[in-house]
């Protein structure tokens, strides 16, 4: 079917004439939910598409265990259906409607703030739920009703993770570093908020996407001599070089990573615990949670391959199962806003992630994100203290 | 604006003086402190062995490469430091060695440009008539100059040159690469200029049997100095001259 | 009828047809996908045809994203201040970038045509920093979202077929003004991309015809940019990254820079193939890059080039047997003007 | 104050980076006239073939960098002689070769390696520490070895033969040619000495900082400011123009932030190229 139509583009997009292929969208033969998932496949964020879709494809694959999913009368053989995003606007936008040219209404993904802002809009009209992992500050919102926030955005999590942190280290002023781009801004200066918000003075720095050498940044860093260095949602390698560098400049202070993972990265950069020193991040999930550790085993008893080493891949698992169990609830895949409804009404839990509630109206205006417990991690004197779960649901 | 009265008697404006003008690339320096006048309507030859600058010479007066210092002027007119196209529409004007059409065009378009872009009239066809006849180019008018032979886009080129009715031209080695029989096609273009529009020429070449038969006058250039100058059979009979030939490779600077 | 072929270009003619065809796409199906591939290839084929501009001169830009952008955000920023009758938003999207390629062209095109493409890319580097550093005018990095839609005499153009209807539109208008302009320049862009030194010792202002191909090229791009933003609902730094640019080029040169079908025909394939490739995961990149080398390197002068060379031999063939092989490889369509 | 000479210092090891990188940019320009998009591809694979070796091969780093760098060279010839050659006039068409390459070695790359950037440290660890400013012992490394480099080319390009030979064919092509210098055996050459250059550079730098498949694109850039700023084809233009750009990055990013620093910078160059159409030190025979 794909294929027939892939082969009609060439001559019918070349003479915008396709009377040929006026092949009605894909419809599932017998009974067969297809379930969609976007992120960047290739390209520097490929790891992230990459946990999203094996997370998408696991929930899948225990759904079909189970011999298919419930939908109203009959049970259901769920496909997944990867799109490559590639982190871009138009990206997620052409996802949106490869999607519904496919029949999928349902979709896991997308991984990015521009990606998000590229598929909202088409997905709305198109009728399609979304269940984003994007840090946007409009990750979600009121006028886009079928959108869903599959992690709690920096917005949520930041100031009690702060006022842990707090607690720990003797934080007086901080810098918040980020990349020049969407990724970069809209969590750091949520960060740069949430410290605020704690009576610390803060200040943002932003560097130019694509940076390779920091030594500069980390000069203007630390003529501000502040206590704290957060490189919130810098990439890893990026924030890894920032680390190196700035303990090489001889900056002693804690290191914060509040916006994004690679925590192993950076302790490889600097060399390790003793001179890593001081440290402390935050977490998707608290990845040390016995319960939360255990799905990367089920991954590898289901699958029968290691599972990403990338935590986004549980939350994708959680936000799939939910998709999932909505569908079922709500007995029908035609009728997107059933599903959604039933989507709300459903309680947050999940195997793994344990309890949660859903979040976000106070940042987004629609208490469409789904919040489990997150977790924060610390290094204190060169010792790692494990990740504990800060819970946010209460908000 | 060149559209030039078709009168025999070439004005004063048409004669292209070069005053102690030197060149450098670098360290290296081209030519240092050149002068020579090229009385109007005269035709006049400059040889030199290779590295003498010839080519540059042109480059430098046309405007294509700057000039170090000096002064160049068509008639009263300073025209220092001009760019190509100004100079052209003043009316002097330049054939190439190598690459000299418009490799993808027509015979016919590669004319129509040259007239068009000089601002000469369409009447410029009957001036060339002649001569489209004896190059044997009016029957090949709608093919592709790159499919030409050598010899004739070769003279296409010199044509483009020429159907621009030019004040001053200068022809930058016409006869390179010719045969000893298609050379003649060279004397008949300068002679058809000579009597025609009259334009005063100056013709770098090699080919002595060439320089003799179209120069009345010749200036001889190595290491960037005039060498020697005056007619070409004495000139070309001092020591001087033949010592700065001897052992010289012969192609192109 | 020959005549009015002959004047207008057998090409350019071609493309014009096909612009129009391009209206019929939402009355064709309702397929999401198609319409979203067919926008994409429109647009492609507009920021192709800038590039085609400057190619006609063997310039290579690089700005044609920033000029998109320039078009996309000036476009946004007057819709969002009320200003929503569909013409007038072209006529700002075409207007802005073209205004400021003048002074820029003026002073890049001084160069070389190799500064010329690094100086290109760098400006959409520029531009790219520009917009971040603006967030007050353009939304800096998070862009200029709920662009409300443009209307059409009243018409709200909000419905994705009405959308697909405008960029049918923009397109029209960018393939007549290309056409236009590199048929009524055909002769001095020709010489220029031939033999430029030859162009200008005949009398030719080159660097004239130059700048008004950039600034052409800088409006043309415009309308692509205003396309997107339509397309997205969204004005988003992220949509004209330098990078696109390399696309555009691409199109345009594995198209074809022998003939205006050129871009046209390479924006269809390449856009169609990397849509395709996108299942196809991470190797998409990679993918690309081996069409590309292959097209440069089997077949120079582009898909058009090749298949127009082919087609004379064979029509030199069937006319008189032997002839046709004194034919240049790269042969452009000679319609006696 | 401390910060003033700590950012002169920062931007003169950056300098001696971009110098290294842009030599081999600019020699394949004045030489080949092919502007190279896979320089900056190059550069990755320097890095993580020298990655491989040490971590797969286990070889010492020295070595490792040796043999990355002329595998990486062996790449870079037999790309210029079966892909660039046959049309190495037609400067389009190189651009196309090289930027199609670049997509190829990059996905290459991404496919080998995986996206994640692997952990590879530079063995010299420590740096040199004075009031208010420190030196890392790596970049002092990296300053000679580009100082030998450039000494290197241009030694070559001045007292050999070969080198001689290419800078005939940078002056005129045809010229060389008649005077009996064949293209088709030295273009390879030029082509896998820059991409030596590009290698090395990679090789030295990216264990200090990163390792990642996504590096060409930035290197790319900062590849074209300096050629531009310092003129097309001319190596000491290039060497100057490097440490230029290292100081002027170094200086507006601490005193203006990353981002506006950046802005500054290009600002600058296009405002120079503006006064100097061919460069701070563009030569009027080198480039086509």
């Amino acid at each position: 079917m794909r294929n027939k139509y892939y082969l009609a583009f060439p001559v019918a997009a070349a003479i915008a004439v396709l009377s040929l292929s006026v092949a009605s969208p894909a419809r599932a033969a017998d009974c067969e939910l297809k379930m969609g998932v976007m992120g960047p496949l290739s390209g520097g964020a490929a790891a992230w598409g990459d946990a999203m879709r094996l997370g998408a494809e696991f929930a899948a694959a225990e759904a079909n265990q189970k011999g298919g999913l419930k939908i109203g009368a009959d049970t259901c053989h769920v496909t997944v259906l990867p799109y490559d995003s590639k982190y871009t606007v138009e990206g997620a936008a052409a996802g949106g409607n490869y999607f519904a040219s496919q029949g999928v209404n349902f979709i896991i993904g997308p991984v990015g703030s521009p990606e998000a802002t590229g598929v909202k809009p088409v997905a709305e009209r198109n009728g399609q739920i979304t269940f984003n992992s994007a840090y946007a500050k409009d990750a979600i919102g009121p006028q886009w009703p079928l959108a869903f926030h599959q992690v709690v955005g920096p917005g949520t999590w930041a100031s009690p993770v702060v006022a842990e942190a707090k607690k720990h280290f003797d934080i007086k002023s901080v810098v918040v570093v980020a990349p020049n781009d969407q990724g970069g801004t809209d969590i750091a200066s949520v960060d740069a908020d949430a410290y605020r918000a704690q009576g610390i003075e803060a200040s943002e720095e932003y560097y130019q996407r694509g940076t390779t050498n920091f030594a500069p940044i980390v000069a203007r860093m630390l003529s501000k001599n502040p206590d704290v260095i957060d490189t919130a949602s810098s990439p890893p390698a990026d924030a890894a070089t920032m680390a190196k560098q700035l303990r090489q400049a001889g900056f002693t202070g804690p290191l914060a990573r509040l916006g994004g993972p690679g925590t192993a990265q950076i302790l490889n950069a600097v060399g390790g615990m003793k001179n890593l020193g001081n440290f402390y991040w935050a977490e998707i999930v608290p990845i040390d949670d016995p319960k939360v550790k255990s799905l990367w085993d089920d991954y590898k008893k289901v699958m029968g391959k290691a599972a990403p080493n990338n935590s986004l891949f549980a939350t994708s698992v959680a936000a799939s199962r939910l998709v999932l169990k909505a569908i079922s609830k709500a007995g029908t895949q035609k009728d997107v806003n059933a599903v959604r409804d039933a989507l709300r009404s459903l309680p947050v839990v999940d195997p793994n992630l344990g309890k949660g509630a859903w979040t976000g109206k106070e940042t987004y205006g629609i208490a469409q994100e789904m919040g489990f417990p997150v977790g924060m991690g610390m290094i204190k004197d060169g010792k790692n203290l494990g990740v504990r779960a800060i819970d946010v649901t209460t908000k | 604006m060149t559209a030039v009265a078709e009168d025999r008697f070439p004005r004063a404006d048409w004669e292209l003086r070069i005053e102690n003008i030197s060149k450098n690339f670098g360290g290296l320096q081209l030519f240092r402190d050149l002068s020579f006048v090229l009385d109007a309507g005269n035709i006049m030859g400059v040889i030199g062995p290779n590295g003498a600058g010839k080519t540059t010479l042109i480059n430098v007066i046309c405007g294509q490469l700057p000039l170090s210092s000096g002064k160049i002027y068509l008639g009263k007119r300073d025209v220092t430091g001009l760019p190509p196209h100004t100079l052209s529409r003043l009316g002097l004007v330049r054939s190439f060695q190598q690459t000299n059409t418009f490799k993808l065009a027509t015979v016919r378009e590669n004319l129509m440009r040259a007239m068009r872009f000089a601002g000469s009239g369409p009447d410029t066809w009957n001036l060339i008539d002649d001569l489209l006849d004896a190059y044997e180019l009016k029957a090949r008018l709608d093919e592709v100059s790159d499919s030409l032979p050598y010899g004739l886009q070769k003279m296409l080129g010199l044509l483009l040159a020429y159907v621009t009715k030019p004040k001053v031209l200068l022809l930058d080695e016409p006869a390179a690469g010719l045969e000893q029989r298609e050379r003649g096609n060279v004397d008949r273009l300068v002679m058809h200029a000579q009597e025609n529009i009259g334009c005063s020429i100056l013709i770098i070449e090699h080919d002595m049997e060439l320089i003799r038969r179209l120069c009345p006058h010749i200036i001889v250039l190595d290491a960037g100095n005039v060498l020697a100058a005056g007619a070409p059979d004495e000139v070309l009979s001092t020591r001087s001259v033949i010592d700065a030939y001897v052992g010289r490779s012969d192609d192109d600077d | 009828m020959g005549a009015f072929v002959a004047r207008i270009g057998r090409a350019e003619l071609a493309c014009i047809v096909l612009s129009v065809l391009a209206f019929s796409v939402p009355f064709l199906t309702h397929d999401r996908l198609f319409y979203s591939i067919s926008n994409q290839i429109m647009i492609a084929v507009i920021a192709a045809f800038s590039v085609f501009i400057m190619l006609r001169m063997n310039l290579i830009s690089f700005a044609v994203p920033a000029f998109m952008a320039i078009g996309g955000y000036a476009a946004a920023i007057a819709a969002r201040n009320g200003l929503t009758d569909v013409f007038a938003l072209m006529a700002i999207a075409f207007a802005f970038p073209a205004l400021v390629a003048l002074p820029l062209g003026a002073l890049v095109l001084r160069l070389r045509g190799v500064y010329f493409v690094l100086v290109t890319y760098i400006l959409s580097e520029i531009l790219q920093l520009f917009l971040f550093e603006t967030p007050g005018l353009t939304g800096g990095s998070n862009g200029i979202a709920g662009i409300p839609a443009a209307t059409f005499f009243g018409i709200s153009l909000g419905r994705y077929e009405y959308v697909l209807l405008t960029t049918a539109g923009i397109l029209l208008l960018a393939t007549v003004i290309t056409a236009a302009t590199t048929r009524y320049y055909g002769q001095q862009f020709s010489a220029i991309e031939e033999n430029e030194v030859l162009a200008q010792s005949l009398g030719l202002v080159v660097w004239r015809y130059k700048v008004i191909g950039f600034v052409i090229a800088g409006g043309v791009a415009g309308l692509g940019g205003y396309a997107l933003v339509t397309m997205l609902l969204t004005a988003h730094p992220s949509s004209f990254s330098s990078f696109s640019g390399v696309s555009y080029i691409t199109y345009a040169i594995v198209g074809g820079r022998t003939s205006i079908l050129g871009p046209v025909v390479g924006s269809t394939i390449l856009v169609w193939a990397s849509n395709l490739f996108s299942s196809q995961a991470q190797y998409s990149q990679g993918l690309f890059g081996v069409l590309i080398v292959f097209v440069i390197f089997a077949a120079k002068g582009g898909i058009v080039g090749t298949a127009e060379y082919w087609l004379k031999r064979w029509l030199r063939k069937r006319s008189d047997p032997g002839a046709g092989d004194d034919l240049a490889p790269v042969g452009r369509s000679k319609d006696a003007a | 104050m401390n910060g003033f000479i700590a950012a002169g210092i920062i931007g003169i090891s950056l300098g001696a980076q971009y110098a290294l990188l842009a030599l081999g940019f600019t020699l394949m320009f004045g030489i080949l006239g092919v502007i190279n998009f896979a320089h900056g591809a190059f550069y990755v694979v320097g890095g993580y073939f020298t990655y491989a070796a040490v971590s797969w091969l286990g070889l010492p780093f020295p070595a490792a960098v040796i043999v990355a760098v002329l595998l990486a060279g062996a790449l870079g010839y037999v790309f210029e002689l079966v892909v660039l050659e046959p049309v190495i006039q037609d400067y389009l068409a190189t651009l196309m070769l090289t930027l199609g390459f670049h997509l190829i070695l990059t996905t290459a790359i991404l496919v080998i390696f995986g996206p994640e950037s692997p952990h590879f440290e530079f063995p010299v660890s420590g740096a040199i520490r004075g009031e208010g400013f420190y030196i890392p012992y790596a970049n002092l490394i990296v300053l000679a070895i580009s100082a030998l480099a450039i000494g290197a080319i241009y030694l070559i390009m001045h007292r050999t033969d070969f080198g001689r030979a290419l800078r005939a064919l940078a002056d005129d092509r045809a010229v060389a040619a008649a005077q009996g210098i064949h293209p088709r055996r030295l273009f390879p050459l030029a082509f896998a000495v820059a991409t030596v250059l590009a290698a090395l550079t990679g090789a030295l730098v990216t264990p200090m900082l990163a390792l990642a498949p996504n590096l060409g694109e930035s290197v790319l850039t900062t590849s074209f400011m300096i050629v531009i700023l310092g003129g097309l084809g001319s190596i000491g233009g290039a060497t100057i123009a490097a440490f230029v750009v290292g100081i002027v990055e170094a200086y507006s990013s601490v005193y203006l932030g990353g981002s506006q620093g950046a802005l500054a910078l290009f600002i600058i160059v296009l405002v120079i190229l503006v006064v100097r159409p061919r460069g701070l030190f563009g030569s009027e025979f080198v480039g086509h």
